[in-house]
């Protein structure tokens, strides 16, 4: 496998084209616009295309469209962008279709700025669509990862019949990293096989993608079935990372994306201080790895939880729910499209120790 | 001999058929079907010239023409 | 070398600022470290400046974003008045002199000029500025090595014979500037 | 089908046998069966997919015998751009009504349009929302009277009915565009040509093509069926003329 | 005060006149459709208009604009509507815009149905759009409350220059029961006197409303002085109904709205069958009443806790994470459209106390 | 303003005297200064809101002198939808770019324009989406070249460039609706006057009124701005031609 | 009268199920109970069936939905059909034997035949069947007097003098018919 | 007499006004600005006409036209 200096937009380009995608649609936005200027000659390089929409209402019910094929296929976008898919992620996710969307995210809310910001959390893991349902929502923190996550991302969709999202801030879209690419990846998911796509009702009875069911007793059943799904997830999807998570260790800190990568600096400074400080990465923000989080927290050595997000605070939300009291909870933020220093997060665990 | 069949259970009542035939040989029933509604039926039979409007019209499709001669043309559809 | 060094290239668009830090990130890369190039898109972004940060490491590198770099080399003024405040303590400072007329007012680092456009013009084609500016910062920090960098700038530019000898000689010139100063 | 030699007219293979759930004489029924037939006639069922709108055809997937996708409310021909551009093998068609396709899908057809996207879409104007019980549609008459504009459309405070047929027409890019009526046997009978034209243009890979159909709702017209179709043509078709607009096949697509 | 028997919807568009509610946009949608049939007519009989935008879409950014003339403004929606609303949710709350919206919830996700749901609780309180923001959510049980809580969303709104949503069920909007309006409410806030509304650059210094913030510094700024309204939020605003909750207590029920209705039902019918359950009815969703829920929970008497929604589970995310273990969780849930019976409810808490 | 009898030019009081984040030679300049002279001269500016829209001209609320409102990206007319129907005694405009209006916008504008709401939009093609890096816009020219159509625009795939007036032109509500550019000294006169008259409509509260306004990019467009206003008038100009299109005053409107 | 009572009506639209079942929460309401009057509005809405549950309680009512109510008042026969078998054990069922043939096949339901179009057609005008159908169930249970009944006609439909009489005495028929049963 | 001033601090060097001068005489400066472009100056200022031409065609506004005679309108502006 070579080694590759690439973009991290284009690298998700060219990974959504190891994965088999041949399709793809989307709407220009800072700071995710490279996938686009890199897909619209690479695609039909590989046969492909790649349509320019309208708007981003347009793409997400583009996807819906496509999807419906039964090949797969994707969308790149960023903060504001991906609040205006929000209806056609709910009807995805109720019609059960299989997509992948990525998101770059920017500084909010409203049109705030285009700087790396972590404050969709909510947005993409609590569902900011309408109805009950999920996405699977995938953290890189890296470019190489985030190759590997779009993989994933289309195994979990095609796995789970459901839409997945994954969530970087603007340096994962904009940073040049090296990263290697299966070499002989290839899509297993065949089209012909599914049998829910709509191939033409050629010597079968017609199929119909949708999401709604006006009798109330199927619509239960539609949303008991998402449910199911969710809870296989819970089981069986949940991914994450420990960095220096030892014996000694007295503060855990969690954080995803990129700012992960920034507490590693952190725990690696502080080490040499002498200061034990773990790190516990979700990679997996939904399903979120509860089991294993609360496993980490209760050990007895542990003595606060630190939770570090470019944001106000919104995972945190999930860290408390899980933690269920067992620890105390302290929390480090920085928004508006300011990364926090390793120093900043230095002195905010110092002052910690000291209490 | 042409003729139509009314499928009473699609026949929603809206006259439009009734309206339509230009033998003016539909009708309404005064009976209600399983869904409530007051059908329509070809009262006079013989009357037919199978020209296919009153099915042409039908928005419930509820109306099958038919033909003991050759297929009929009297307009392209 | 350092466990991690970090640089900014900054300057007007269209002084080949993105392109050196991309050079340097490729060798340091083919060099077997690990590197992170990331431009800034931020609001700065209209209005002509732009600028590059390149982190080259041994080890995994953390965050990607340097708040305080250790080392800039500013094409312009006012990447001049920005970066100048914002570097670490003993940081290296290469500025260009045919364009800035000041220096950082620091006492905390080390600055060099390097009169990267008057350079080019002699060479004959103004637009390789930006890797006499390189150059000299490889020179003063043996970052890589010249013979990776050649290579790639070899590997990268490919085709035009012309142009790469230009982009060859502007190597050698800013790497004879820090030599000369050196000693 | 049948091959009863005697059958001059039956349902066409197309339609399923399900009962509507329109309300009597509501001539969506009619052009759900212009389509169905010109899916049979050009042997074009097998590899069609149809795209049902959020409005009084809501459920337009349980009347036909061919795969369906339910769109949101407007969206039908992103998810039509969408569906044929991964598979332009396949036929597509969006079944929209005048709220869906000119008020909240406005931005989608105009695009889909002007993309050239070759799918066919059949835009039934109403003048009204018909499902969510009768208020004012962009299409609405001056005057009409409908549970948001209880006095009548009053132009001067919410416009003109758009005329969306007119609006396509400006674009430059090629296309087949028209307006047909269902409100008599005559209209319905032409009506049935220029749909099936659509699906033809569409099968030869041609151009978009999009067939406005003047409807009826007597339901929340308040007036008989047979009253809501000398409505149509009596102040209808007057604001909405008939006929094919731009033609692809004539150059002046 | 006379008692007049109302519509739910028409209640609402009424409760926005008594609040001083002269402009009103929205798009129809079952089975919130009536308050604008309703308030067609009735606006211009106090000198008001009513505009039927295109779509949700419009009908979100209208009220931006609406509401940056400093009068009070709203609107009416249900589950996909306002989904399609979250982008300008977002930008109204960076941009600080006073405006109340109204989401009569149906089923979802999707098209979903249209009988009575509770399924965007995630979307109203967690925030469906992209960044650090919330909604104040409020949630009535009856028409009266819904008259209620319209006039406190306004003046809460007024008050923290925050957009302000109610949710309730179908059944909020489609029943009737009486109800009494306030008679010599007015409406204290005055547009001249607010120093961020646009009245003309007369005499003094132009005004901007946006949520543009291209400087991070002045992005954090942003997203902190939110943060500060939503902890003072916390502190000060939030409501909640105790029903039956006594020193015998055994089982808590946790629920809103209509479904808090219900539960009373239950409790009552158990009460007469020896059963002490008792209900805790949020009334305001976001700021939730935190302490108050947990200083009710761990009362000794207290055994288990019982969420019941109308969803597969939303609430319950904020009830685990404030009872923070100190009690078991069950969870009883119906969706789809589908009303939980009094009956089901009683069986499901007649099996927890088997256990 | 200074009282000087002798300057008989200089920045208008209804523009700031901030130094803009444009690129040089980018037409958008000139623009923002033909609507700030035109509030002055009508005396309009101490009641007007101006709307910005997401695009290079995002930051326009600096450069004005009266209120602004910072709209998301194409929503600008349902802002001033809003505001002008909440306050219908003040003088509303957007300021709006191709990507936003005409491509994600499309639906808002096309239903201002039709329920006739009395404000003032300025339409700024210079077909390209400037602040995003140089996309393809609905309104570019065939086979011009941008980041998303690196090997020119194809009009098989993509379709025709959109003419917002001319599609606007066919709403029967009555409108004041001009296309002009700002390429030369005399075009940049017959701008004003045409944009000026568009704020006076609004201002006698007769209609809704928008000004396309050809405008150029030259950083996107790769070329000097010098060229820039040459290839306007060489290559766009003859697709996006110049004139009223519907004039309220003639009774065409 | 029990604390609660619940009732359905339900027929074709235009058979005034909704106007029957508003006038009866009117006048609960007047008589000082709590009322919930709630339409259908689910997916049977088009095709021509409606139907509304009205609530009466002298206490605060809980569920406003109710899946097995205690009476209904059936127009025609998919209502019948519908809820001749959610109603509750013991409960009443008021049929419309007009235009329905059969009755629910329950045993544990008081059912009573009320031929509602016919009297109403005997009046002079068959849209007063509803009133007849609210008379006979007020009758049958006494949840409002039908002085307050009365009254509440004359407000809610005022002016027209010649259909409050109809109306007027399609409330003696039903009530008649109910007395007569009961006698 | 007439002139023009132009504020070099606005000025972004585009050439647009060089070129728009019918008497052509501005032209660049080979200095820059504190935002480092080349500015455009006023050579031969006698040789104005006033004409505002210039100043219409600024996209920066930075050009002030002044007379020391009556309002000059060569066209209506
Ligand atoms: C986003 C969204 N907004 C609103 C609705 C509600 N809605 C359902 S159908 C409809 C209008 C239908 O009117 P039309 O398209 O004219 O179809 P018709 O019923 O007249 O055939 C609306 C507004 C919805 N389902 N989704
Ligand atoms: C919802 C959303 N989508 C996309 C963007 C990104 N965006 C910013 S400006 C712009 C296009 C601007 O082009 P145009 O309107 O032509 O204005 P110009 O910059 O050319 O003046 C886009 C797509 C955004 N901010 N919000
Ligand atoms: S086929 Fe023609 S003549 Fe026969 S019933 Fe039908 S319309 Fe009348
Ligand atoms: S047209 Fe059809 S539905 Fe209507 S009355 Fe005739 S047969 Fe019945
Ligand atoms: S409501 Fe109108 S459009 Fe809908 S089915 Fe009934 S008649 Fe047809
Ligand atoms: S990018 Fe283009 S449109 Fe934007 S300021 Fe620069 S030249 Fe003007
Ligand atoms: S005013 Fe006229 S003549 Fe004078 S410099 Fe300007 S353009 Fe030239
Ligand atoms: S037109 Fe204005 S900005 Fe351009 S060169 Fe002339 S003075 Fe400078
Ligand atoms: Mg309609
Ligand atoms: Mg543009």
């Amino acid at each position: 496998m070579v080694k590759k200096l690439m973009k991290g937009n284009e690298a998700i380009g060219e990974a959504a084209i190891a994965a088999g995608v041949r399709n793809y649609f989307a709407y220009p936005i800072t700071p995710q616009s490279e996938v686009a200027e890199y897909l619209t000659w690479r695609l039909p390089e590989v046969g492909g295309t790649f349509v320019q929409a309208e708007s981003e209402v347009a793409v997400g019910n583009m996807l819906f469209g496509a999807a419906s094929t039964g090949k797969r296929v994707f969308t790149t976008s960023s903060s504001p962008g991906i609040s205006l898919m929000q209806e056609s992620l709910s009807y995805m996710a109720g019609a059960h279709l299989p997509v992948v969307l990525v998101n770059i995210m920017r500084g909010g809310p409203g049109l705030g700025g285009i700087l790396p910001s972590q404050a969709d959390y909510f947005q993409s893991v609590k569902g900011g669509g309408h109805g009950d349902y999920q996405l699977i929502v995938l953290a890189p923190s890296s470019v190489q990862e985030a190759v590997d996550l779009m993989i994933l991302a289309f195994e979990l969709a095609d796995k789970y019949l459901a839409p997945v999202m994954i969530i970087g801030d603007g340096m994962i879209g904009q940073m040049m990293e090296s990263v290697e690419f299966p070499e002989k990846y290839r899509d297993e998911s065949n089209p012909d096989e599914k049998d829910w796509a709509l191939t033409g009702a050629k010597d079968r009875k017609p199929r119909i993608v949708k999401s709604l069911f006006l009798n109330p007793e199927e619509l239960e059943i539609n949303s008991l079935t998402l449910d199911k799904k969710y809870r296989e997830m819970k089981k069986s999807e949940t991914r994450h990372e420990l960095y220096k998570v030892t014996g000694d260790t007295k503060i855990l800190i969690t954080a995803y994306g990129t700012m992960a990568r920034i507490c590693q600096t952190v725990i690696d400074e502080l080490e040499e201080e002498g200061i034990s400080v773990g790190l516990f990465r979700p990679i997996t923000l939904f399903p979120y790895p509860e089991k294993e989080l609360f496993a980490e927290v209760i050990k007895d050595n542990i003595e606060y939880i630190l939770d570090v997000e470019m944001s106000t605070g919104q995972m945190i939300e999930d860290v408390e729910r899980i933690v269920k009291g067992a620890r105390p909870i302290d929390f480090y933020g920085r928004t508006g499209g300011i990364v926090p220093s390793p120093n900043e997060i230095k002195d905010k665990i110092r002052e910690m120790l000291k209490k | 001999m042409p003729g139509i069949r009314i499928d009473k259970e699609y026949c929603k009542g809206c006259e439009l058929c009734v309206h339509a035939c230009p033998m003016q040989i539909i009708s309404m029933t005064k009976e209600i079907n399983l869904k409530g509604y007051f059908y329509a039926r070809l009262h006079e039979p013989t009357k037919c010239i199978g020209c296919r409007i009153c099915a042409i019209t039908c928005p419930d499709v509820a109306i099958k023409v038919l033909t003991h001669g050759t297929r009929f043309a009297l307009f392209e559809y | 070398m350092d466990k991690q060094i970090e640089v900014v290239f900054a300057g007007f668009g269209g002084q080949g600022v993105m392109t050196a830090g991309q050079l340097l990130a490729y060798t340091a890369m083919e060099e077997g470290k690990q590197v992170v190039w990331i431009p800034s898109y931020g609001p700065e972004m209209r209005g002509g400046t732009a600028n590059c940060t390149v982190v080259v490491s041994d080890d995994r590198i953390g965050s990607p974003i340097i708040n305080n770099p250790m080392s800039a080399c500013v094409f312009n003024r006012p990447s001049l008045d920005k970066f100048g405040s914002l570097l670490r303590k003993d940081g290296l400072l290469l500025i260009n002199s045919s364009l800035i007329d000041v220096k950082s007012g620091r006492d905390d680092l080390t600055e060099t000029l390097i009169p990267a456009n008057d350079i080019a013009l002699k060479l004959g084609n103004p637009k390789v500025a930006n890797m006499v500016m390189l150059a000299a910062y490889v020179a003063a920090t043996d970052i890589v090595s010249f013979d990776t960098l050649g290579g790639m700038l070899d590997k990268k530019m490919g085709k035009k014979k012309e142009l790469l000898d230009i982009n060859h000689r502007a190597f050698e010139e800013g790497r004879k500037l820090i030599e000369t100063i050196k000693a | 089908m049948s091959n009863d030699a005697n059958i001059i007219f039956e349902r066409p293979t197309a339609m399923s046998d399900r009962i509507t759930h329109y309300c009597p004489g509501c001539t969506h029924g009619v052009i759900h069966r212009l389509v169905a037939e010109s899916l049979d006639e050009l042997g074009l069922r097998e590899r069609t997919v149809g795209v049902a709108p959020v409005g009084c055809s809501v459920l337009a997937y349980n009347y036909f015998n061919c795969d369906f996708m339910e769109a949101a409310h407007g969206r039908a021909p992103a998810l039509a751009t969408g569906f044929k551009r991964t598979r332009p093998d396949m036929i597509v068609f969006t079944y929209q009504g005048d709220g869906d396709l000119a008020s909240i899908g406005m931005g989608e057809i105009v695009h889909s349009a002007n993309r050239g996207e070759k799918f066919t879409t059949i835009f039934v104007n109403n003048a009204i929302y018909g499902m969510t019980g009768g208020q004012m549609a962009p299409t609405t008459m001056p005057l009409q009277k409908t549970t948001t504009s209880p006095s009548g459309r009053n132009v001067e405070l919410t416009g003109y009915p758009i005329r969306m047929v007119e609006l396509l027409s400006t674009l430059k890019t090629p296309s087949f565009i028209a307006r047909v009526g269902v409100f008599s046997p005559m209209h319905i009978v032409q009506a049935k040509k220029i749909i099936k034209k659509a699906f033809r243009l569409q099968a030869e890979n041609k151009c978009f093509t999009m067939v406005e159909v003047l409807s009826t709702c007597p339901t929340n017209w308040g007036i008989t069926p047979i009253a809501s179709t000398k409505w149509v043509a009596s102040d209808m078709e007057p604001y909405y003329p008939l006929g094919v607009f731009k033609d692809y096949e004539e150059g002046e697509g």
